[in-house]
């Protein structure tokens, strides 16, 4: 099945691991990822808090992109283009907003915009625990995972579509079909403070380590994380985050599709795992061949939108 | 010595436009639906000449379905607000006006109408005005149709009783005699050919339709008969089942002239109170309801006999004539397709055989 | 009494006592300021509020009426503005039949407490009357006639009822004579092209009994007459809607009536069919074929094609046969097809509101009040009674203006609202012949939507849809306003 | 007629904006009118009694007043023209203070409005009637819905004052809330030593009929005559018999039965007694987990009741009373605070409620009075308590403050203290409300002799650390700087709402409700014990959010108002019913069918079937009047002509 996707520009740079597993992950599941074409930045740089209307001109741009494409919805992995993409499609039901971001546009918007959703939704739409449960090459019941969505993929709740906005429960729910224990990760909603990683790089430490530490007290294997800008905080960061926290990390932080792909039996060149910081090594030690191919059903196997 | 005058069909927006220079002018329309009416309308140019017989009568022109006979408006002396004075405006209204092309039928009935608003103990002024502004033109029939009767109540398709200007179709035209000083008046001034030469035409169609008439019962005794029926409850029940209590035949009727008076608005309002006088309908139970709630006519039954009782017993008593012109629409607009004609027949043989 | 001209308009408010006129004074308490327009009737709930006198306001000069009662639920007296939401949101699908802007009226709910909201309200519907500016009047809308088409092709084949068992019926008939106090059905009328109503008592009576494509009246209407006596009634289809809306009603008990049914195979419209016969002397006979009739007056032969000359409601009839009925006789015919919008209603739908106000006008100016719609209406059981002649409530004049004729029309189509069978009496009776019938179609149309497809006269234990209320109507959504 | 206007100026409430003197000229020209004025204050004594001399001098036989609403003084001035010998109905106001100077400031339109509203008013008084009220028995018994303490209270006033007394209570033992709590603010005496002779009075008191276990099934008739039918949910015990020896509870094999006396923080027998004290103290089975219903067999109970007291088979069973008035006192619940994901939703078992908390404190509860973790059973050193979980929170729609948490919380507080003296004790709060007596010194003392931690502010998140505590997140408002606290429990004081079948009791009663389910009072500051029912009264936090001696003080009030009504031996009925002109009537019922109180009646008249009025039935809502066609039934005050009236007074 073929799904228009917008990628956004960390894909072609700091989240190319990111990129890579989920087209790895999404080919497994049947899911085509078509880019659409020309896509430009969503506007997701300091420039949308300076000016609204001309960030979503950006967005709009793409938005018109996919609409003439014909497509009824658009995917994206990054929480903030998705962010971005939505609260541009809410707006422009503004007439008055309309006109004014149309004058910046080289043609007025289209009418309508294709709905936007996360890669993550669009995986939980496409097929329910069962069927990735059918995909499952590798054992994943030694790990433990804390789920990590970031504070921007449930907020606010009634744009992003996520649920209860502190205590979204989508990615946990793609975990467990992949076999893997899940925690119940108190802190999965709360900042990383990558935002503020270059002017107050103390802050973010302390909000980095604050996950990092709960992570590590709950015993996790792996921060996993659906957020380009989270996972490389959180990676990347994590020495910074160990000496404000006087700690010693030693925590990896792989995207879930990673997860998905190690689950599916994907090899770690293929999901990118050698672009982590924080080697997931120990990780795939405790991945076991899957005990037969076909599992014994997830319970209930119901969709888990 | 009457005048005598042709018009031809194109000629008759002329001759009513120039009338109506002076009146209105109250003439024939249609009013199309999925049943069609004919309804007199004031007329003016460019509005179609339209001859056939109207569904309702013109009895409007004199007898308005309600018109304000006068406003009172009540009025406080500013330095002593318990000194009320009242003060009442006559609104008694009466300009020229002219029907035209009312058929015999609904002219004869003007002359029942005049007979109790203008000849009796106490003439009404408002009628009176507006009666002596009228003239009527009215158009003969050339036949006589299903419903109606005109000639067992004495008149006829061209009867004169009640037009001041008769009118008769004839080939290419239309032959307009005066009957009245006032019809000659307006005929002369009317700029219509003269139609003496032609007016044989007219007498021999006259005399056509007439004789294309079904012959009429005699029903002299009808007023005799009818109030020997009185009392024979049975009779006037029998005949009054598939009565509704409408007022189709009363309001309908070229000659019913009862009337409520109501008072509406109030004195102290800038427009004033209004004295109301509007038609009323034997055939309805309020009609005789008195204020404390009694009905000596609660049965529709009674109702009927009234009705009948007052067009052929107790009128003619009074004024030797009957008060129904034999129009028929009682008949055609009664929503069950009461028989008027049935009832009076039906009564002369019971009372015959009574008797 | 005038408003400030230039600056306010005549805003009537009907609040109810406990919540809404309470809200009001909280906004007053709380200095809410609010436009001037609005005069208040304080009434003790919003159930208080006969529809009937929005229209009067409406139709007496009042720019705008708003009816505001205590939250579903919170009614003082529990259960008042339940009813109150049927019944104003049925005046408020029905205003537009008339030709008046819906948006002049409104109703809602504030409680004592919410003095800001009431605020709101006054405020956004003052703005709301001040955009449609001043209500336009009726009587001096530019005249409009317009005539309804025919209706299209009928739902069954029509006929003339020729072959129906006339004779075995009538024996019947004369078996259960003895037990009643007479039968009612038609006779040949003052000629063969027309009926009249028959009240059989006597086995001969019976033998006048005629059946056909003339039998229009619909005798429903006499039964209430006979209350407290057994008596037995002939019915077409449409009739016997009426017989079970009376029963519904407890004005016939079903014990007292014996119910003759014979399926019909349409009426004659006698409008169109006196219009072709035009004026005659006498009718030489009447021939009835399988699909026409032929009647000869003056001899001259007229023909009329049951396909052509049907009632309009017969062509969309659904119930030819009798929905209830003691002895019934006759084979059922095949009805196909849903029922089509009513001719009269189409006509209306067709137009707009000012249209609709100018038909209207034309159309009421030739109407003389005589009633003769109300009285062949089997569900006007008031009778004697109607408040339209009354003083007492004193709800109409004498004066012969067109909005007290269409204020009478709106008091018969409102009392009608979820009880009009659609029989088409009224604009049948009517001697002018006034489409009157469209204002009944339309709000019959209205109480289907609203109320679950309901239709009157199918069901004698069916609870009314205005004599009842659900706490959350599936179909009002009154509280999407503001 | 001869009508007088009186346009008051309120002081300068209305004059302010509306030219009074010019309103009442304008008066003196409607009709009818004969004489007009424009006192300062209407209604205060000198207003009154010039209205009352205007009658005598002017030989008034009808009163217009313009002023403030009619919901305000309507009933001031009825009784003022019934003084100068007018019936009480031949009056008439015109509101021009709330409907018009409060709200506009522009003074022509509003003198203008001002005029029109008078005219109203002289429109609807020239159609008025005088009407006289009749009289009727009243049946001398109060029922009381809710044995808490407001109702207990309630029930021991009433009775004391010699009035029978039915008191129906839906849980098996009365006592409600208070029975739970360890402690009760500001004194820190036991609730079970001071709730418990009034339980036991109650259950020795003659007058007093209880019924427990037991719910209100349906409601009709009127103030002084209503029938009440009252559903007896099956027990399955034999409440005769049983002594509450409590050798059932015993036995029972099924000890896993969630406790909901004590807030769920324990388990139960499935057939069981609540609390020692219980009143009546008398066993139930919770048929949901006792193993005679769900696995069809066990029995023990039965084998074991020296009594012979059990019933298995037992059904609900209803009794009928018929009452004179009836009290409400329904009482609350804790909303559903786990709506709040970010204290956990309810997932962390030391994050606990304060009622929970209490029965943790209680000697009586299910830890003996030892507070120690739900989770692992350790006693806590660092407790936070979080103030307005679930109050004062428009984000969930729950604006209102739940009066009481402040005070509990601070008791809590101390009493943790007392418990255990090495704990530390933390409070996030919003503000502190505590304007009671000795309330603020009590709270006062939480933090200066017992060292709370008082902290202003909003937590945003409570989560486990992962090494057995909780991080309790939250800002320091007054230092302007976040707080993050480890804790070893923390207790929400989580908001009230009305009890889960108060709506449903209220549509019973025909009384109001707010969106949250308190019953409305007759008005908030001078009806607060009435509802819009004549002969229901509210008592306790069912009427709105208040502590124990509000509630005990409501309580008594509610019986003031069952004794003062009883106090006459008939009552008289408001005569603004609606009335049948039988002539119109054609008995076809629709009037019947509708009447939301069963006022209409058929009768026969003349071997007709006409509706007739029970006029001590008849509320006076008029549905009858807009549901009759024919306007045979007409509400008597508000007739079709009365309004017609007005309305052709604004549109012609």
């Amino acid at each position: 099945m073929n799904y228009a996707y917008y990628p956004g520009c960390s894909a072609k740079g700091s989240s190319a691991d990111y990129e890579k597993s989920t087209q790895a992950v999404c080919a497994v599941l049947g899911m085509n990822l078509v880019e659409i074409p020309g896509w430009n930045c969503c506007g997701s740089t300091p420039a949308h808090a300076v000016d609204t209307e001309l960030s979503a001109a950006l967005c709009s741009r793409n938005l018109d992109i996919a609409a003439q494409q014909g497509v009824e919805k658009l995917l994206t992995p990054c929480p903030s283009c998705l962010s971005n993409l939505r609260h541009t499609a809410k707006r422009m039901e503004n007439p008055q907003f309309r006109a004014r971001v149309d004058e910046l546009l080289d043609n007025p918007a289209a009418p309508d915009f294709p709905g936007v959703t996360s890669v993550m939704q669009g995986m939980a739409a496409h097929c329910d625990a069962n069927g990735i449960a059918s995909f499952i090459r590798k054992d994943l019941g030694q790990l433990t995972l804390a789920p990590y969505y970031g504070c921007l993929m449930s907020r606010p709740a009634d744009i992003m579509d996520f649920g209860d906005p502190e205590n979204p429960t989508l990615m946990e729910c793609l975990l467990a079909a992949c076999g893997a224990k899940v925690l119940d990760f108190p802190l999965k909603t709360a900042c990383c403070g990558a935002s503020y990683g270059i002017p107050e790089r103390t802050m973010t430490a302390r909000l980095s380590a604050r996950i990092l530490r709960l992570a590590t007290d709950m015993k996790a294997d792996a921060i996993v994380a659906a957020c380009p800008l989270c996972q490389m905080n959180l990676d990347l960061r994590q020495p910074q985050a160990a000496k404000e926290a006087d700690a010693i990390f030693a925590m990896p932080v792989l995207y879930f599709t990673q997860i998905m792909g190690l689950a599916f039996g994907l090899s770690p060149d293929t999901l990118g795992l050698e672009k982590l910081r924080v080697s997931a090594s120990a990780l795939l030690d405790k991945l076991e061949p899957a005990p037969s191919i076909s599992k014994t059903p997830v319970e209930g196997g119901q969709s888990c939108e | 010595m009457s005048a005598i005058r042709f018009a031809t069909p194109d000629g008759l927006p002329a001759f009513l436009a120039r009338l109506s220079e002076n009146s209105r002018i109250l003439a024939p329309a249609v009013k199309p639906a999925g049943k069609r009416s004919v309804i007199f309308e004031d007329w003016h140019e460019g509005m179609p000449v339209i001859l056939e017989k109207a569904t309702v009568p013109p009895k409007d022109a004199v007898l308005p379905q309600c018109e304000t006979l006068f406003t009172y408006k009540k009025s406080k002396n500013p330095d002593n607000r318990e000194d009320v004075a009242l003060c009442l405006e006559n609104r008694a209204e009466a300009r020229p006006t002219v029907i035209f092309a009312c058929r015999p039928c609904d002219a004869r009935g003007f002359a029942v109408l005049d007979r109790p608003y203008l000849k009796g103990p106490f003439a009404d002024p408002y009628y009176k005005a507006k009666r002596a502004n009228l003239t009527v033109i009215t158009i003969t029939c050339a036949s006589g149709c299903n419903t109606c009767f005109c000639h067992w109540v004495g008149g006829g398709p061209s009867s004169p009783e009640g037009s001041d200007i008769l009118m008769t179709e004839i080939d290419g035209g239309f032959v307009l005699q005066s009957m009245t000083e006032a019809g000659e008046k307006l005929l002369e001034s009317a700029g219509l050919d003269d139609g003496r030469e032609v007016f044989a035409k007219a007498e021999a169609a006259r005399k056509t339709a007439w004789a294309s008439l079904a012959s009429a019962p005699a029903i002299k005794t009808a007023p005799q008969c009818i109030a020997a029926l009185f009392d024979n409850e049975q009779f006037w029940q029998e005949h009054t089942e598939a009565c509704l209590s409408c007022g189709a035949c009363t309001y309908f009727c070229p000659t019913c002239y009862c009337f409520n008076i109501t008072d509406e608005g109030d004195a102290f309002d800038e427009k004033g109170g209004r004295r109301l006088r509007s038609w009323d309908n034997c055939m309805s139970s309020l009609f005789t309801r008195e204020a404390s709630g009694h009905n000596p006519r609660t049965q529709k039954a009674l109702r009927m006999r009234n009705r009948i009782a007052h067009k052929f017993s107790t009128y003619p008593e009074n004024w030797g004539a009957f008060s129904c012109n034999g129009c028929g629409r009682c008949i055609s607009g009664c929503p069950v397709c009461l028989d008027i004609r049935a009832v009076v027949l039906n009564a002369i043989a019971a009372a015959a055989s009574e008797a | 009494m005038p408003v400030m001209k230039d600056k306010e308009l005549r805003i009537v408010g009907f609040l109810c006592n406990w919540c809404s006129y309470g809200g009001a004074d909280t906004a007053g308490v709380a200095r809410a300021e609010q436009p001037t327009d609005l005069r208040i009737i304080r009434v003790p709930c919003s159930g208080r509020v006969d529809p009937l006198f929005i229209v009067k306001a409406l139709l007496s000069g009042a720019d705008g009426v708003l009816v505001s009662g205590c939250h579903p639920r919170d009614c003082h007296y529990s259960s008042g503005n339940f009813y109150a939401r049927r019944r104003l949101e049925v005046l408020k699908h029905f205003l537009p039949a008339l030709g008046i802007d819906n948006a002049r009226f409104e109703y809602t709910w504030v409680s004592a407490s919410e003095g800001q909201r009431w605020q709101q309200v006054v405020t956004a519907f003052t703005r709301r009357i001040h955009t449609l500016g001043a209500a336009p009047g009726f009587e001096d809308a530019p005249l409009l006639m317009k005539t309804a088409d025919m209706a299209p092709a009928p739902l069954r084949p029509l006929g003339t009822g020729k072959n129906a068992p006339l004779e075995s019926l009538k024996q019947a008939i004369k078996e259960k004579l003895p037990d009643l106090a007479c039968v009612i059905g038609w006779k040949q009328g003052y000629d063969d092209a027309h009926t009249t109503p028959l009240f059989a008592k006597k086995p001969e009576d019976v033998d006048e009994l005629v059946w056909g494509p003339l039998n229009a009246a619909n005798l429903a209407v006499y039964l209430p007459l006979f209350k407290g006596k057994k008596v037995g009634i002939v019915v077409k289809g449409c009739d016997s809607r009426s017989v079970v809306e009376l029963l519904q009603e407890n004005l016939v008990a079903r014990e007292d009536v014996t119910i003759f049914a014979l399926p019909c195979e349409g009426t004659l419209d006698m409008g169109r069919v006196n219009e072709k016969l035009g004026r005659y002397n006498v009718v030489g006979g009447i021939a009835h074929g399988a699909t026409n009739i032929t009647i000869t007056t003056d001899g001259q032969e007229h023909d009329f094609s049951m396909a052509e000359y049907a009632q309009n409601k017969c062509r969309g009839c659904t119930e030819p046969e009798a929905v209830l009925s003691d002895v019934r006789m006759g084979d059922s015919p095949l009805v196909q097809g849903e029922a089509p919008v009513p001719q009269e209603l189409a006509l209306l739908d067709a137009m707009n509101l000012d249209e609709r106000r100018s038909f209207w006008r034309t159309q009421m100016e030739r109407c003389l009040r005589c009633y003769a719609c109300r009285n062949a209406c089997p569900m006007c059981v008031c009778r004697d009674y109607c408040i339209s002649d009354s003083r007492d409530p004193h709800w109409m004049t004498q004066e012969a203006g067109v909005t007290q004729k269409l204020f009478f029309q709106t008091i018969h189509a409102l009392h009608l609202a979820g009880r009009c069978t659609g029989c088409g009496e009224c604009q049948r009776a009517c001697p002018v012949g006034i489409p009157i019938l469209g204002l009944r179609q339309h709000i019959a149309r209205t109480v289907g939507e609203l109320f679950d497809n309901y239709r009157a006269g199918i069901d004698p234990a069916a609870v009314p849809p205005l004599l009842g209320y659900e706490v959350e109507e599936r179909n009002i959504r009154e509280r999407e306003w503001k | 007629m001869r009508i007088g206007v009186f346009v008051c100026h309120c002081g300068s409430n209305i004059a302010g904006t509306v030219d009074c003197a010019k309103v009442a000229e304008i008066a003196k020209n409607f009709p009818d009118v004969v004489y007009a004025d424009d006192p300062m204050y209407t209604c205060a004594e000198p207003g009154q009694a010039a209205i009352e001399a205007a009658i005598h001098e002017h030989k008034l036989d009808g009163v217009v007043v313009a002023s403030c609403s009619p919901r305000m003084h309507e009933a001031t001035f009825r009784r003022t023209v019934e003084r100068a010998g007018l019936n009480r109905y031949m009056f008439e106001m015109a509101n021009i203070r709330e409907h018009v100077s409060w709200i506009g400031k522009e003074q022509q339109a509003n003198t203008n409005k001002s005029a029109e509203l008078v005219e109203i008013a002289v429109a609807k008084l020239r159609n008025n009637r005088p009407l006289a009220a009749k009289t009727f028995d009243v049946t001398k018994k109060t029922l009381i819905v809710g044995g808490g303490v407001a109702g207990i209270q309630a029930a021991l006033d009433c009775a004391e004052g010699g009035i029978p007394v039915i008191l129906v209570e839906r849980e098996s033992t009365i006592g409600g809330k208070m029975a739970k709590l360890d402690k009760t603010f500001p004194t820190v005496d036991c609730s079970a030593c001071i709730l418990g002779p009034k339980m036991v009075d109650v259950a020795q008191h003659p007058g007093i009929t209880l019924y427990a276990c037991a719910e209100i099934e349906e409601v009709s008739g009127y103030v002084g005559n209503f029938s009440v039918k009252i559903r007896k949910r099956a027990t399955y015990i034999d409440w005769e018999k049983c002594t509450g020896c409590g050798a059932c509870s015993e036995k029972c094999p099924s000890k896993k039965t969630p406790d909901v006396f004590n807030e769920f923080t324990g388990t139960t027998t499935a057939i069981n007694i609540p609390f020692p004290q219980a009143i009546p103290k008398k066993a139930v089975i919770n048929a949901q987990y006792c193993r005679q219903f769900t696995k069809g067999k066990c029995g023990v109970c039965a084998k074991v009741c020296p009594a012979g007291a059990i019933d298995y088979a037992m059904q609900d069973s209803f009794v009928t009373e018929e009452v004179g008035c009836i009290i409400a006192a329904t009482g609350y619940e804790l909303m559903d605070w786990t709506i709040y994901q970010e204290y956990g939703g309810g997932r962390y078992p030391d994050v606990i409620t304060s009622l929970q908390y209490e029965r943790l404190l209680s000697a009586s509860g299910p830890t003996g009075g030892h507070i120690v973790r739900p989770s692992d059973g350790r006693e806590p050193q660092t407790i936070v308590f979080i103030q307005c979980v679930g109050s004062r929170d428009n984000s969930i729609g729950r604006p209102y403050c739940s009066g009481f948490c402040c005070m509990y919380t601070a008791k809590q507080a101390i009493l943790t203290k007392d418990h255990l003296p090495q704990s530390r004790s933390y409070v996030f709060y919003m503000d502190i409300r505590t304007p009671g007596k000795m309330y603020d010194e009590f709270s006062r003392r939480a933090v200066e002799e017992y060292g709370v931690e008082y902290i202003r502010g909003r937590v945003s998140a409570v989560y486990p650390d992962g090494l057995g505590r909780y991080v309790v997140m939250g800002a320091d408002t007054l230092l302007g700087e976040p707080v993050e606290i480890r804790a070893d429990m923390v207790v929400l004081a989580v908001g009230i709402e009305a009890a889960k079948n108060a709506p449903a009791l209220a549509e019973k009663l025909r009384i109001s409700y707010d969106k949250y389910g308190f019953f409305m009072e007759s008005h908030v500051k001078l009806k607060p014990v009435e509802t819009n029912t004549a002969g229901v009264f509210l008592a306790g936090v069912c009427q709105g959010a208040k502590d124990i001696p509000a509630s005990v003080a409501q309580g008594s009030a509610a019986a003031a108002k069952a004794l003062a009504l009883f106090a006459r031996d008939k009552l008289e009925n408001d005569p603004q019913t609606a009335q049948v002109d039988a002539r119109r009537c054609v008995g076809c019922g629709k009037c019947i069918r509708c009447c939301p109180f069963g006022a209409i009646t058929e009768t026969e008249i003349r071997n007709e079937k006409k509706a007739q009025v029970i006029e001590t039935v008849c509320q006076g809502c008029g549905l009858c009047t807009s549901t009759c066609p024919q306007g045979a039934v007409q509400l008597s005050h508000a007739t079709d002509n009365q309004i017609l009236a007005e309305v052709n007074a604004l549109c012609r």
